[in-house]
């Protein structure tokens, strides 16, 4: 049977990309930012996942605006980094987990969520950035993905309460799971940062506490905002939060869950950066039986 | 649904309205992910508005390098990206220019939330 | 203010597009199906729309496997047809109203319907084929288009159920618009026929008889079914009947409305062949008032 | 899901298990809008198989010529379609094909269908 291990939630700005690519996590710019990561991989070593299942949202590498899906969900054998045009080092390819794929949208379709089914699928650093954080040496990536991709590119955006519901959905398709799998969910993104208009530079420290303090015991309060409100909160690019409340979603009650690790930084980049654990006291508790 | 439009400061919402009007560009954006695409623009830049059928005003904000008059014609921050990328601007240099300040002005504001409580 | 003239019903295989293109319409053969959008053709000179509200379902010509949406909202300026493949003639592009467009996505996310937006869109015979049967002569096409495809290609399809809930909010959406426009709803397809397969040449009459019986007055009856026991019960693209049920979820209570026209013909090609007309009554009224 | 499969005569569901398999045929039936592409396929097919890195099952379901062959190869008829139209196939004759009918056998049973109350 499939389980649900826990959950990473971690910005994923291009600039980070850059910074691994040239070394600098002892930078003290950086480091910061980078040693958020340690009890993160530390956990990650102890666990083992095997699959990722991964909310993200995609930069313009694989969707345009003449085909914008709501929710993407992935079912490639593999899937791609590619140029996103601005000189990061193309990521190494990750396997893909189609069977799991697709128990998840059959399960989705099901339960009336009208999602995009992606057989091929490019993946940019949304994605790659937080997998090289969690897991630097690439060589070594033996897990196997499921990417779902949630539009926070052109509005109307879903709403915080309509991706917290989609990721309840694939959390309860997850626990169904009759294969085995070592199951972490990841949402990237975040938190609070605007990089157009004259509002550019826009942080919201109080907002983002907000986010960081109920994500874990009560992520409906994330989910009390429309997905403008959170634009106004968070800015244009904060609302990248719907990727951690999706993620969220699908790690359950909060009964069960408890917050290992949080690390909160201002600036990487124009953003105000942060990394979070939740894991999975159950199964932590069948570890030790 | 345009009457009941939610206005948030400094802040262009990209919805239908916004997403019809910048098309062409952000079409044009988005083909930057290729190398020989951001070669060719850089090659013969009216030549590349020609063939993603820009409109006069986008033109006029891609050649005045002025992003927030390219958020005005249309364009997607998400897309915008990577012709900033071309231009050799970074996201500071992009928010400096929307903000009117310097970049080093800007950086330090950013600095600076961090330093607050 | 917008309002819903009513509804049309069309099959929508390729061969009829032929046989417009052969002028075929008195052939014995043929006269039966053309002579059903007699009474169609009439009713659109009365009552003069300017918009067509379209549900039907792509063909591999826009969409393929590897972005494969549930539902996708067209808001394109203007629809193109294209070289399908095998030699039909391509048709005259038309218009679209990307207003309403916008304002049918905007209401159906906040419904909770995760639609892809579209705003390049090629449309093929399936939408095509039915405007040269409702407006034969295409030059003097002067309505505009809002499409919505429906995955009847890929399994897991949405069920019957969630696309009677798709056109219920649409037509929801089109009785907010506050722009003139006087809209026909339309869907596309059906009735019972199978292509592939052993059971190729299958057809349903006592199944295909209940779609019609129950359009109109009792559209809920044609979504008790699962999508795969309409497969089972109409063939594998018979399941396109899903195109039907959505547009009649547009047209709203059956109170209002009335069948104007009915015909059911076998076979057009490997089909069981139909067109029906429903109108709104209230609409009726109005004019005679 | 795959235990609690609906089994319906005669006909395979195109689900994920089948679009998992049939995927590079697909592609390649889907390339063949375009006029060109289908022109290519004609002057050589088995290069253009290894365009699209279609399996040997695919391959050896195409150049068979039976469409129940690549049915079972993962290819899913609304593509097919397009394929067939350069075999000169009409839906006829594939249903005929399928069935194990000729094709005035076929049509005559479509006919029938349409005099039977
Ligand atoms: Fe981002
Ligand atoms: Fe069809």
């Amino acid at each position: 049977m499939a389980e649900i291990l826990g959950g990473i939630f971690a910005s994923h700005v291009p600039a980070i990309g850059n910074a691994i690519a040239r070394g600098l996590q002892e930078d003290p710019y950086w480091k910061p930012f980078f040693d958020g990561f340690k009890p993160i991989r530390e956990w990650l070593e102890r666990v083992r996942p095997d699959t990722v299942v991964a909310f993200y949202n995609d930069h313009g590498l694989n969707f345009f605006l003449d085909k914008m899906p709501t929710f993407a969900v992935g079912a490639a054998a593999t899937y791609q980094n590619s140029d996103e045009g601005w000189g990061l080092p193309v990521a190494r390819p990750v396997s893909g987990d189609a069977g799991l794929s697709w128990h998840v949208i059959e399960s989705l379709i099901a339960d009336e969520f009208d999602v995009t089914t992606c057989q091929e699928m490019l993946v940019d650093h949304a994605l790659f950035v937080p997998l090289q954080l969690c897991w630097p040496d690439a060589a070594s990536w033996s897990f196997r993905l499921v990417p779902i991709a949630i539009n926070t590119v052109q509005h109307p955006l879903p709403s915080p309460k309509r991706c917290l519901a989609l990721g309840q959905a694939v959390g309860r398709a997850l626990a169904r799971y009759d294969k085995d799998a070592r199951i972490v969910v990841m949402g990237t993104g975040g938190l609070s940062h605007q990089l157009d208009g004259e509002r550019a530079g826009f942080i919201n420290k109080d907002y983002d506490r907000f986010c960081l303090e109920n994500l874990c015991p009560k992520p409906e309060l994330l989910a009390q905002h429309s997905s403008l409100e959170i634009v106004e909160l968070s800015g244009s690019q904060g609302i990248e939060v719907l990727n951690w409340i999706a993620a969220r979603g699908a790690l359950g009650s909060a009964g069960n869950l408890e917050e290992v690790a949080r690390n909160y930084h201002i600036p990487i980049s124009n953003t105000a950066a942060a990394s979070v654990l939740i894991s999975d006291k159950a199964h932590a508790k069948r570890e030790l039986a | 649904m345009t009457s009941t439009k939610r206005q948030i400061p400094g802040t262009l919402v990209f919805d239908g309205d916004v997403a019809q009007r910048g098309y062409e560009l952000n079409a044009m954006c988005f083909s930057f992910n290729k190398v020989e695409n951001r070669q060719a623009f850089l090659g013969d830049e009216e030549a590349y508005y020609d063939k993603f059928k820009l409109t006069d005003a986008q033109k006029q904000a891609v050649r005045s390098r002025n992003v927030l008059k390219m958020l005005n014609a249309g364009g997607n921050i998400y897309y915008l990206a990577k012709l900033a990328g071309i231009l050799g601007l970074s996201v500071q240099d992009v928010g400096a220019q929307q903000t009117g300040m310097s970049v080093e002005e800007f950086k330090a504001r950013l600095l600076a939330y961090g330093k607050e409580n």
